[in-house]
Parts: structure tokens; C-alpha cells; sequence
């Protein structure tokens, strides 16, 4: 066998792509966790597309600033505040998410598991504020099939978007209960690897940038 | 490892053969070519098929003898004998990639060429304007009247003597007539036919004039062409509207628009 | 070990819910029976019924069965969309007639014969009749064309039945009482139909020799008695029948509500 | 890292029947289990397809047996219209989701892609069980759709509402349209679920030397099958929900407003039903290539290991997959140039669909090059592959008349196209299920498939879809409508009754021939001579295997590791005509270097 070809087998042995070792560095269950979010990322990219079709071939859509005007205790009205206060906790509990995988990376427990827990509060709340926002959408007249503002599609997509969104954000929080409580057990730091809490980390940004792209084109734009 | 393996070859040579042949027959013995013609652009439509049919023809049958005669030529005895070593050659197959894109493109250019004609230019003011509602599983045929214009329409005024809900109250509306399953078109003068839909989608098929178009609720699609040929044609549902689809028969009339203009107003007095 | 098949068992147990889910649907189907009710012959009563028709009639609406040719090849002289049709003697056919109420919790037999409804000539024969709740409807398709019968009830289910062939025959019954359910054949839209479901068998309809409905059989009591035509509405009155008693009613519908 | 690789170190707890055959985690019995899932599914929908073709054949014929089959389904012998759709669209929805994706890349992904790659399990076996039985539940909820009151689904595999939202329009879009979107949204999850799996295995858990230029065309082809089905079905997905939505809830998003169905003015308000269409085509366009990509790559590696020698161009053929598979998300318009879609997006879609005749001309001049002045061995997995690459090129050629819009106004929704994907998306994928079987079943199962029950099954079968399929191009091109249930309506479409009844026999016994492949299939699995651990004399890492049938874990000592690329038969330097991957020759002491 000749020279050149040995020489290149013992490269390909020593490459990242060369096989026995994971490319990048990367372990299989952040690569699907990857993987899996850019998969979702194309269910909601369809219904985002769907809803811009609807919204541009709507002759007339409602004007969201007149619509989302509800604020918990203050008397008057007040657009956008509550959403946009929504969006702050939820980018804060992204923060804090941040945080809570880079204590997880120090080994440090007591600082992952307190940041761990604000992301838990942060997310609650905005599902809460969710609650009550759609509690009051439906209380003014909203539902699947029509609403006061004009055309039923608007109030079925904001229905189905935010729906379905708010079933990732719960199932978000069903998965950082599981990985804080590993946590508090030593879960983790027995198996000499945090990566579970940067797994979670990874899915919590996508929602929360999942609502940035929601809150822009459905609240906002 | 021993495999037969003679027959096999000339089972693919048999079959080209006589699979040729009985094609060959087939096709001088029953023409089964497209239905007569009788429109403007399909004359466009029918060249591109039968150009495309004998490039992809000549391809079809230089792969099928290359196929067919190396599965014939080289069979191996099974004992281990080497083939002929030859992993790849960039040469041939940047030919065989390029030669394909090129002929590819020449046919979607001249391709593009006649689509810009039959959806790109703007049907004359003068055209002969109609309206197609399909519904389950009927056409309605709406002719303008003599005032050219359609009246309104209101879906809350469907009734079953009133199948497009036209709303009478409009002056436009006075002068349309309905009917039902017939199409009846000037000769040699450009057509415009509106589609719309009362239920599920439809598409209208008239496969002699090479004019195929969906009628989607909610909506009014279009498509302009120029009838040739006197007589009387078919028009068929061509997208799966419900259990009557197959028979959602509507007959096309191509007649000068003399006697057409004659068949309107017998039609206006009826209605 | 065991959590492994945590997950599949769930799916398995999802999908058993619902093949049984599937099942409930079936047996809604099961009604108890209420109290048959024996009627005495000998103190039976009757209540005759007779429909009038005032003012003029709208003209008959021709029916162009051009969009069908092999419709269209069963007619020799031009077809009418008949939907008012006056008899000579001043009465209307095609009024469905029957007891509305005062028969409550009580329950007739059913009859074994089924109604039929016919596609003949591309109408349908008859074109308003009433049937019992079980009862079979036979649908016969008489034409060498496809019809399609869709009904589309509000209380009952609804139902669409493709029929491709001369002389194909299918049959449903309707569960619930439901007056008036309308018939309808996708493939020709002039036509139309009308049925009537009734727990009991006190109901008729109008004919084009008389415009005369004989309820008999009755048991006595208080009724009303209403009558139903597809272009006027329908029309009620409250009779109270003794024994053996006969009384004769009569509705006028007008084309004019005046 | 290396630990991460070991996740194949499988620990051998005691293995029950439950462990072993019903909730197994090895990737090979699931993969099994897809491929005798598939079977079942492909018999099912084989069947549908004869009752279509005896309609067809025979229209207005009354057959009483067929109420004996059918039940409610044929009333006095009769199938009525309504359930001949509805037989239609079981028949494509079954054969598209259930046979040929799942059939295709879950049975061969699964079993394929750790035995190529070197590897001992999936990445995530518990996830890949979990596939697999997600899709038996979506394929449950389908079966359960024919036994509803309705009827199944009956507006087509591509459901386009209104027609499937609206239970007046046609009956079964009553119960049978919600059984068939919750099994597609079932069916979705577990696509997702196997496409992790493949697509992480391949990138992460290769052997030493088995790099990503050095897998087996087979791999390849599910790797990059997996992608497009990780990216397409998620779209299915959301249009689904939207679809239920509507169906369900009265919600518009596909139903304009002032719709007249069955009598009555629908309240619906506002929605798209052309929106449906770009959604499902978006995903559909894609699905089409998730199925005939495994069945390409299939073919290829098939063919190099009969006429062995190396397959020709391995580069260009995995260039041209990738190509294709691009090409393959921006094409999806060309199935609405008469939709009512802008017609200058209509021009968009024409280049770029057109476009993709050249890798795929690519592939076939490459197979043609393999089999040149090669040795060929006809074993019935070779002919399947030459028959595949026969049905390709018909297909293929078609689908040029089709791509171009122009051509496409008079062919879209003819018998045209019903003979085109058949050809190229139907039988070929079939085939490459077929060729798969045939070459690993002493994989699988460690005996040996009849070799002449093979090639019988072969002949009549290719033989037989050309008899089927081929004249269809015949009546599409005279404007024969597809999903018509009767040619009686109009005069040129009757002069084809005998075409049609030519048709059907050809049908008939082009299926009851797969009844040789089923005896074949299952006898050999009992009665079958015991395989050798390499009986082709293959150079993939799966032939070397410990026995001809691996246990959980694949190879009972080390891994092997790779030194040179896949297909290296008769190289000039070997002393036989084939040289194994793992074969050390020139590389000694290479291993223990490391």
C-alpha cells in the first residue's frame, strides 16, 4: 500500500469529521436537542408565514395597539404595556437561564439551582400573564371563530400561535422542574457533567426567541 | 458465490424489444395523441409536447439500449474475476451534467416563451367575457348580457331558481343569464372566462382548446384563449370536487357570434 | 426495568381509549322503548283534513335539463319545477299534514315495509312524504344516471349516498323525529325533496286529485294538528276528538300574505 | 468525549420476549419491525388499489361479492362513488406515508445506519423505540378510520379543503378526515423522532476512519432523506393543526367566506384554501424525495456490489443527492401552476423543478458507468436495482412534460401524472424496498432469500409495472381526468374501457405475484439456507459482523475500524475482487498507533 495513503488514513484518524469522536465536541443529545429546535423552528415558521398570508391578504386587520389595551389594576388604558412587560420577564428568565448554565459550569450546585429557580418563577409568570391575557381577549368578545374587531382570523391565529407557544413554555417548565430537581439531587455533578441544564438552556432561548419573533409580527408590526 | 444469470440479460433485451414494439403499434394503431385541437395558443402547447416527446424519447431509448445491452454484455461468472477498475472520470461527468442543463434550459426558456403568452398579456377589451360558478356538481354559465357587465353577486341569495345568488336589484344583473352546463363561446375571437366557485375547488378542463384552470372559492381566477373550431367539445372537472367529480359534464359550444348573439337573446327571453 | 415501557404503555392505552371512544358511538344508536299504546277500533276517532289554496299561483318554473343530456333524453315535453301545484277543485297538493302534539310518551308500532323514495326522470317521486323514526327509507335510483341523495337533517345524521346505477337501491332510517327533512341531488340541482319523521303514524300527504288528508285511528284526545307546505310554512290547530268522533278541519294557505 | 461514544456498550440485561420483540431497543429488530409493519400496510393498500382498478374496469358492474368484502362500503355489489374516493385516498396516503417513508427509511435507516457506520446502537435507543411505536399508533388511528360511519378520508391524500373540512361536502370528510390528520399528526412526531436518531448517529457515532466521504451511498442518501423529513414535516404539521382547527372548531384559515355546501350558506369567514396547497406542497415536494432518496442510494450501493466495481463517481452521486435534496424545497409550486397561483410564480417554479433532471440524469449516467464493462451477478436484489433505474429514468423523463408549465396546463391531474409518480416516486421506491430486502435478509435474518422465488417475483413484477402504468401515459395525454370513478361520463375517455380493463388484469396479477415475495420472505426466514457472515462478498462494515446475524451491540468484540471508502471492488491492488472497509491490508500497526 502506498505511503500517501497511510499518511492520509493517520490524518483522518486524528480529524474532528475522521469518526470514533464526536464532531465539535458535541454529545448526540445536544445535537438532537440542535436538531429538534431547528425541526420546530419550521413548524413555527409555517404558521408565522400563514399568518403574515392572512394579515396581507385581510382587507382590513385590527389594529393591536386598540385590542391588547388590558392592565391588571391600572383603570385606563394602556397598549402594549402588558405585552411588552410579558416579553421583559420572559428575556429575563432567558438571562437568568444564562446564568443558571453558567453557574452549572463552575460545578457551582446552590448558584444553579437559585437561577434554575428564577427562570422557573420567570417562565410561570409569563405563562400567568398569558392566562389572563387570553382570559381577557375571550372576555371581550374573542374566540376561534370571531371577535369584535373585524375578521376571525386574527383573533384564530393569535388563538393558535400564542396557544401554541404557551404549550412550549409549559413544557419548558416541566422540563426545568425535572433538570432543577436532578440538581438538587447531585444528579449531575454524580455524572461529572452539567450538560442536561445547557440542553434545557438551549430549548428555553428558542421559545423565548420564538416569542420575540411572535411579539414583533403579531404585537407590534 | 454463483449466480445464472444468461437469461436475465436477454429477458431485459426481449423486453426493451417487444415493449417497443407493442408502443409502436399501439400508438399508429389508436393515435392516442391529444384531442383535436381548437384553440390559438394550444397550438403552442401541442409543438412543446411533441418536442419534449422526442428529446425525452431519443434519452429514454439511448439509456434503456445502454442499460439493456450492458446488462446483456457483462455478466460476470461469479468466481471472483475482477471487473474493469474505474472509480470515476470528472471529464464525462461534468459533459453529462452540462449537456442535460443546457437542453434543459433551451426548453424552459421556449417553454416560458408561450406561458408569458398565455397568462401575460391582457386579453383584448373586446373579448368575449363569461363566467364559470362551479358547484357540486354543476357548472353555472353566466353571459353578461348586452350591458357587458356582470351584476352582483351575494352567496346569501342562492336559492335553487337563483344558483349564483345573483341579486336582481342590481341594474348590471338585469340583462345576465345563467345557465347551466353550457359554455357557448364566439369562433376565431379571444375569450375570457372568469372561475369562481360556490363550495369546494373545481378546475375547469376543456382538453380540446388546451385550457385548464382551477375555480377556487373565495376567489376568481381567470384564463384567456381564442376558439378555432366550430362545434361542440367537452369541459370536464379536473380536481377532485366530491362524489359526482367524474361526471360534472359541461358541454362547450363554439359557434360564429352571429348565431351566438341569436342563442343569448332566445336565452334572456327565457329567463 | 420496568419505567422502559412506561411510555409505550401509555401510547398503547391511548389507543384502546380510542378504539373504545370509537365504539360508544354505536351503540347511541339503542333507544328505550316507551309504552306501546293499544288503540281500541271501537272508539277510535277521525280527523279529516283538507288544504286550501287562495289567490293565485306563481308560475311554474321551467326546468332546463339541458345540463344533463341523459336526463334531458327522458323528456319528451318540457319539465316543470312544480313546487305550488293547485288541483282543480281549489286545493294544494304536496302538503304535508300530521299530528304535531297530544301523543306524547306513547309508541306505535313500526312498519316492517320501508318508504320509498324514487329518482325517476331525474325528479324525485315523491316529492314530500313522511315516514316513521326506525322505519326504513329504500332509495332507488330508477335513472341510467349517477344521483346522489343528501339529506341534511339538523336532528338526525346526515347522510350522502352516491348512486352510479340504474336500479341501485340503498336504504338508512332516521332515529329522531324531524319534520321536515330536506333531500337533495348534488349531480342535479332542480332536484329536491322533502320527508317527514314521526314517531307515529298519524301523518299524510296531499295529492294532486284531492287536497284531503284522512287521519283515522286516532286515539281520542286533544291534538294539534298541523300541515306543512316547502313554500308557505307551516300552519297548526288545536281539535279535541271524542270517542268515535269525526271532525273535519280545514287550512287555507294564500299566496299573498295578506 | 469518547465516552459518548460508547454509548453502544449495550449492557446485556436478561432479555424477555417483551424486551426482545415488542419494546426492543435494538435498532435492527425495530427496524424489522417497520418493514414487517410496512408489508402489512403495502398488502392493505394493495388491496384498495385492486378494488379501484375493478371499478375502473368494470363501472356499473354489480358484483355481489364485493358487498361480501366491502359491507356498507358496496351496497348491492355496487361501490358507490363516495367510498371508491375514499379507497383512493387510503390507497395514496397508505402507500406514501405508511409504506414507502416508513417502509423505506424506517426499515433501513434503523438497521442500516449503525451496522454502515460502525456503531453499536442508535444514539438514542429509547427514542427510537418510541418512533417506532408512535408510528404503529398513527398506524392504528388510520386502520380505525375505515370503521367509522362515514367512511375514511376521501378527498384525496392531499386533502385540499374545502372539500376535506367540510363533512357536507363529501361523507368522509365527517370523522374519517379528523382519524386521518390526528394519524398524520401522529405519524409527524415519529418521523421526528426516527430523523433525530439517524441524523445524529451518523454525525456522531462513526467509527475510527469512517468519515463522512467514506459511508456507504445507502447512508448517505437516509442521512440526508432524514434532513428533508426533520424540515418538511414540521410544515405538514402546522397546516395540519390549522386544518383540524378548521374542521373542528369552525375556525377559517383555509375556507373563504360564503361557501354554499349541501344547501346551506357556511359561516366561515375569510380563510385561504390556496394557502393549504403551498403548505402541504411545501412538505409534499420534500416527502417525495424522503421517500425515493433511501431507495436511490439503495440502488446504488446495490449495484456496485453486483457489478463489482466501485460505484462510478461516489462524489457526484452524493453531490447530486444533496442537490436534489435542495432543489427539492423550492419546487413545490409546480403542483398549483393551474391553482390560481401568480403565474409569474409559476415561472420561478418551472426553472427550478426542471432544474432538478440534472442530478438526476447525474445518477442514472453514473449507475449506467457502474454497470459498465463491470461482472454482473443477477441476484434478484440486482435486478430490482436495474429495474429501479429503468423505472427511473421512465419517471423521470415525464416529469419534464410535467415541470414545464406550459405542457403542464393540459397534462396536471391526467392520467399523465398518475403514471408518473408511479413510476418514479411508486414503483421505484418500491423497488429499492425490494433490493434492500433481498440483499440484507441474510443480514437480518442469517438465511438466505430463494434465489429463483426472486427472480420470478422480479420479472413479474417489472414486467408488470409497465403494463399497469405505462399506457397511462397513453389516456393523460388524451385528457383522461385522474380520480375519476367511471370513464363512462364521456365519450373520449370511453374509447379507453378496454385500455382500463387491460389495465386492471395487469394489475391483478402483478399483485398476486408479490405473493411469491411474501412465501419467499417468510418461508426463508424459517426454511432458508443458513447464510455465510459476507455471502456477496459486500465491502460495507455490516458484513462483518461476528454471525450472519448480529445480536444487540452488532459486534461481539471491537468495532472495526475503517481504512478506505465504500464500494472498493475489484481494485487493482486487491488480491480478490473486493476489498472490505475494515480491511488493514498496508495499514498495519495503524490501529495500535492510536
Amino acid at each position: 500500500m502506498n505511503h500517501d495513503a497511510v499518511l492520509e488514513q493517520k490524518k483522518i484518524m486524528e480529524s474532528e469529521w475522521g469518526g470514533g469522536k464526536a464532531p465539535f465536541g458535541v454529545s448526540w443529545r445536544k445535537y438532537m436537542m440542535w436538531i429538534f429546535i431547528v425541526s420546530d423552528a419550521f413548524t413555527f415558521g409555517a404558521f408565522l408565514a400563514a399568518y403574515g398570508l392572512f394579515r396581507v391578504t385581510s382587507e382590513a386587520w385590527p389594529n393591536t395597539y386598540e385590542v391588547f389595551t388590558a392592565f391588571p389594576l391600572i383603570p385606563f388604558e394602556a397598549p402594549m404595556l402588558f405585552v411588552a412587560m410579558m416579553t421583559f420577564i420572559l428575556i429575563c428568565s432567558s438571562f437568568t437561564m444564562a446564568l443558571a448554565v453558567s453557574a452549572s459550569y463552575k460545578n457551582d450546585r446552590a448558584n444553579a439551582l437559585k437561577f434554575l429557580g428564577l427562570t422557573i418563577l420567570g417562565g410561570s409568570i409569563f405563562l400567568l400573564c398569558q392566562v389572563y391575557e387570553w382570559y381577557h381577549f375571550i372576555h371581550d368578545g374573542a374566540s376561534l371563530t370571531g371577535n369584535p374587531w373585524g375578521t376571525p382570523l386574527f383573533s384564530a391565529s393569535f388563538f393558535m400561535i400564542t396557544g401554541f407557544h404557551g404549550l412550549h413554555v409549559l413544557s419548558g417548565l416541566i422540563l426545568l422542574t425535572i433538570t432543577a430537581l436532578k440538581v438538587k439531587r447531585g444528579f449531575y455533578e454524580r455524572r461529572g457533567s452539567y450538560e442536561g441544564v445547557e440542553i434545557v438552556g438551549l430549548y428555553w432561548h428558542f421559545v423565548d426567541l420564538v416569542w420575540v419573533f411572535v411579539f414583533t409580527f403579531f404585537y407590534l408590526l | 458465490m454463483k449466480t445464472s444469470g444468461r437469461l436475465d440479460g436477454l429477458l431485459f433485451v426481449l423486453f426493451f424489444i417487444i415493449g417497443l414494439i407493442a408502443c409502436i403499434w399501439y400508438l399508429i394503431r389508436h393515435d392516442p395523441g391529444f384531442l383535436p385541437l381548437a384553440s390559438e395558443h394550444g397550438g403552442f402547447i401541442d409543438n412543446l409536447f411533441v418536442v419534449t416527446l422526442i428529446i425525452t424519447g431519443i434519452v429514454f431509448i439511448l439509456t434503456h439500449v445502454l442499460l439493456v445491452f450492458f446488462t446483456f454484455r457483462y455478466k460476470g461468472n461469479g468466481n471472483g474475476e475482477k471487473a474493469f477498475w474505474y472509480p470515476d472520470n470528472k471529464k464525462l461527468e461534468i459533459i453529462w451534467t452540462i449537456v442535460p442543463a443546457v437542453i434543459i434550459v433551451a426548453l424552459i426558456v421556449w417553454g416560458q416563451v408561450g406561458w408569458a403568452k398565455i397568462f401575460h398579456t391582457n386579453p383584448p377589451d373586446d373579448a368575449f367575457v363569461v363566467e364559470i360558478v362551479g358547484e357540486q356538481f354543476a357548472w353555472n354559465i353566466r353571459y353578461p348580457g348586452e350591458d357587458g357587465e356582470f351584476g352582483r353577486t351575494n352567496p346569501e341569495l342562492i336559492t335553487r331558481t337563483n344558483p349564483i345568488g345573483l341579486d336582481r336589484t342590481d341594474p348590471a344583473a338585469e340583462d345576465d343569464i345563467v345557465v347551466l352546463n353550457e359554455l357557448r363561446v364566439p369562433l376565431d375571437h379571444p375569450v375570457l372566462l372568469k372561475l369562481r366557485s360556490k363550495d369546494v375547488i373545481h378546475s375547469v378542463f376543456l382538453p380540446n382548446f388546451r385550457v385548464k384552470m382551477d375555480a377556487v372559492p373565495g376567489m376568481t381566477t381567470t384564463f384567456s384563449f381564442k376558439p378555432t373550431v366550430e362545434g361542440e367539445f367537452d369541459l370536464l372537472c379536473a380536481e377532485l370536487c366530491g362524489l359526482g367529480h367524474y361526471r360534472m359534464r359541461g358541454y362547450v359550444v363554439v359557434q360564429p357570434m352571429e348565431e351566438l348573439e341569436v342563442w343569448l337573446s332566445e336565452q334572456r327571453e327565457m329567463n | 426495568m420496568k419505567t422502559r415501557y412506561l411510555v409505550p404503555m401509555i401510547l398503547l392505552a391511548a389507543f384502546l381509549f380510542a378504539a373504545c371512544g370509537n365504539g360508544e358511538e354505536d351503540r347511541r344508536a339503542d333507544r328505550r322503548p316507551a309504552e306501546a299504546v293499544e288503540i281500541d277500533p271501537a272508539t277510535a276517532a277521525t280527523a279529516v283534513t283538507t288544504v286550501h289554496f287562495e289567490g293565485t299561483a306563481p308560475d311554474p318554473q321551467r326546468i332546463s335539463m339541458a345540463a344533463d343530456r341523459s336526463c334531458q333524453e327522458l323528456h319528451t315535453e318540457p319539465v316543470y319545477d312544480r313546487v305550488v301545484i293547485v288541483n282543480e277543485d281549489g286545493t294544494l297538493a304536496n302538503v304535508f299534514v300530521y299530528v304535531k302534539e297530544g301523543l306524547e310518551g306513547k309508541s306505535f308500532p313500526v312498519p316492517g315495509e320501508g318508504a320509498v323514495l324514487d329518482q325517476v326522470g331525474c325528479m324525485y317521486t315523491p316529492r314530500v312524504f313522511g315516514l316513521q323514526v326506525g322505519q326504513e327509507l329504500i332509495m332507488r335510483n330508477s335513472d341510467a344516471t349517477l344521483h346522489n341523495v343528501h339529506a341534511s337533517p339538523t336532528a338526525n345524521r346526515e347522510f350522502n349516498i352516491g348512486q352510479p346505477v340504474q336500479g341501485m337501491e340503498n336504504t338508512r332510517t332516521f332515529n329522531q323525529e324531524e319534520v321536515m327533512i330536506p333531500f337533495k341531488c348534488d349531480v342535479h340541482p332542480w332536484m329536491s325533496a322533502y320527508a317527514g319523521v314521526l314517531p307515529h303514524p298519524y301523518f299524510g300527504v296531499t295529492g294532486e286529485d284531492n287536497g284531503t288528508v284522512v287521519l283515522d285511528n286516532l286515539p281520542p284526545g286533544e291534538y294539534v294538528i298541523a300541515a306543512w307546505h316547502e313554500e308557505y310554512g307551516e300552519q297548526t290547530q288545536r281539535i279535541t276528538l271524542g270517542e268515535s268522533e269525526r271532525q273535519e278541519l280545514t287550512f287555507t294557505f294564500r299566496s299573498d300574505p295578506a | 468525549m469518547a465516552s459518548e461514544h460508547a454509548v453502544g456498550t449495550v449492557e446485556h440485561h436478561k432479555e424477555t420476549f417483551i424486551s426482545k420483540y415488542v419494546f426492543s431497543y435494538d435498532h435492527k429488530m425495530i427496524g424489522k419491525q417497520y418493514m414487517i409493519t410496512a408489508l402489512v400496510w403495502a398488502l392493505i393498500g394493495m388491496a384498495l388499489s385492486w378494488i379501484m382498478r375493478i371499478q375502473l374496469a368494470y363501472p356499473a358492474e354489480q358484483m355481489p361479492w364485493l358487498e361480501t368484502v366491502l359491507g356498507r362500503y358496496a351496497e348491492g355489489g355496487i361501490l358507490a362513488p363516495e367510498y371508491y374516493l375514499a379507497m383512493m385516498t387510503m390507497h395514496g396516503t397508505i402507500m406514501v406515508f405508511f409504506v414507502l417513508t416508513a417502509g423505506l427509511i424506517g426499515t433501513f435507516g434503523n438497521f442500516l445506519i449503525p451496522l454502515q457506520i460502525g456503531a453499536r446502537d442508535m444514539a438514542f435507543p429509547f427514542i427510537n423505540m418510541l418512533s417506532y411505536w408512535t408510528f404503529f399508533l398513527a398506524s392504528v388511528i388510520m386502520l380505525l378510520s375505515f370503521f367509522v360511519e362515514s367512511g375514511p378520508a376521501a378527498a384525496g391524500w392531499t386533502v385540499y379543503p374545502p372539500l376535506s373540512a367540510i363533512a357536507a361536502a363529501i361523507p368522509g370528510s365527517g370523522a374519517g378526515q379528523t382519524l386521518w390528520l390526528l394519524s398524520i399528526g401522529v405519524f409527524i412526531v415519529s418521523s421526528l423522532f426516527g430523523s433525530l436518531n439517524y441524523i445524529v448517529t451518523v454525525l456522531n457515532m462513526r467509527t475510527k476512519g469512517m468519515t463522512m466521504g467514506r459511508m456507504p451511498l445507502t447512508v448517505w442518501a437516509i442521512f440526508i432523506a432524514a434532513i428533508l423529513g426533520l424540515l418538511a414535516f414540521p410544515v405538514l404539521l402546522s397546516g395540519a393543526i390549522m386544518l383540524l382547527l378548521d374542521k373542528n372548531l369552525a375556525t377559517s384559515f383555509f375556507i373563504p367566506a360564503g361557501l354554499y355546501i349541501g344547501g346551506e350558506l357556511l359561516s366561515y369567514e375569510g380563510g385561504s384554501p390556496i394557502l393549504w396547497q403551498h403548505i402541504f406542497w411545501f412538505f409534499g415536494h420534500p416527502e417525495v424525495y424522503i421517500v425515493a432518496l433511501p431507495a436511490l442510494g439503495i440502488c446504488s450501493e446495490v449495484i456496485a456490489t453486483y457489478a463489482r466495481k466501485p460505484l462510478f463517481g461516489y462524489k457526484a452521486m452524493v453531490a447530486s443527492l444533496l442537490a436534489i435534496a435542495f432543489l427539492s424545497f423550492i419546487v413545490w409550486g409546480h403542483h398549483m401552476f393551474v391553482s390560481g397561483m401568480n403565474p409569474f410564480l409559476g415561472s420561478v417554479f418551472v426553472l427550478t423543478t426542471i432544474l432538478i433532471a440534472v442530478p438526476s440524469a447525474v445518477k442514472v449516467f453514473n449507475w449506467l458507468a457502474t454497470l459498465w464493462r463491470g461482472k454482473l451477478h443477477f441476484t434478484p436484489a440486482m435486478l430490482f436495482a436495474i429495474g429501479l433505474v429503468s423505472l427511473f429514468i421512465t419517471g423521470g423523463l415525464t416529469g419534464i412534460f410535467l415541470g414545464n408549465a406550459p405542457i403542464d396546463i393540459q397534462l396536471h391531474d391526467t392520467y399523465f401524472v398518475v403514471a408518473h409518480f408511479h413510476f418514479v416516486m411508486g414503483a421505484a421506491a418500491l423497488f429499492g424496498i425490494f433490493a434492500g430486502i433481498y440483499h440484507w435478509f441474510p443480514k437480518m435474518y442469517g438465511r438466505m432469500m430463494n434465489n429463483t422465488m426472486g427472480k420470478l417475483h422480479f420479472w413479474l413484477t417489472f414486467i408488470g409495472i409497465y403494463l399497469i402504468f405505462f399506457p397511462m401515459h397513453f389516456m393523460g395525454t388524451t385528457g383522461v381526468p385522474r380520480r375519476y370513478y367511471a370513464f363512462t361520463e364521456f365519450e373520449y375517455t370511453m374509447q379507453y374501457g378496454g385500455m382500463n380493463e387491460f389495465i386492471t388484469i395487469a394489475a391483478l396479477i402483478t399483485g398476486a405475484a408479490q405473493i411469491i415475495f411474501l412465501i419467499n420472505f417468510f418461508g426463508s426466514m424459517y426454511l432458508g439456507k443458513k447464510a455465510e457472515r459476507n455471502p456477496w462478498n459486500a465491502t460495507s462494515l455490516e458484513w462483518t459482523t461476528d454471525d450472519p446475524m448480529p445480536g444487540h451491540g452488532n459486534w461481539k468484540g471491537e468495532i472495526p475500524m475503517v481504512y478506505r471508502g465504500p464500494h472498493q471492488f475489484s481494485t487493482p491492488e486487491g488480491k480478490e475482487d473486493y476489498v472490505m472497509q475494515s480491511d488493514n491490508t498496508g495499514f498495519e500497526g495503524l490501529e495500535r498507533e492510536n
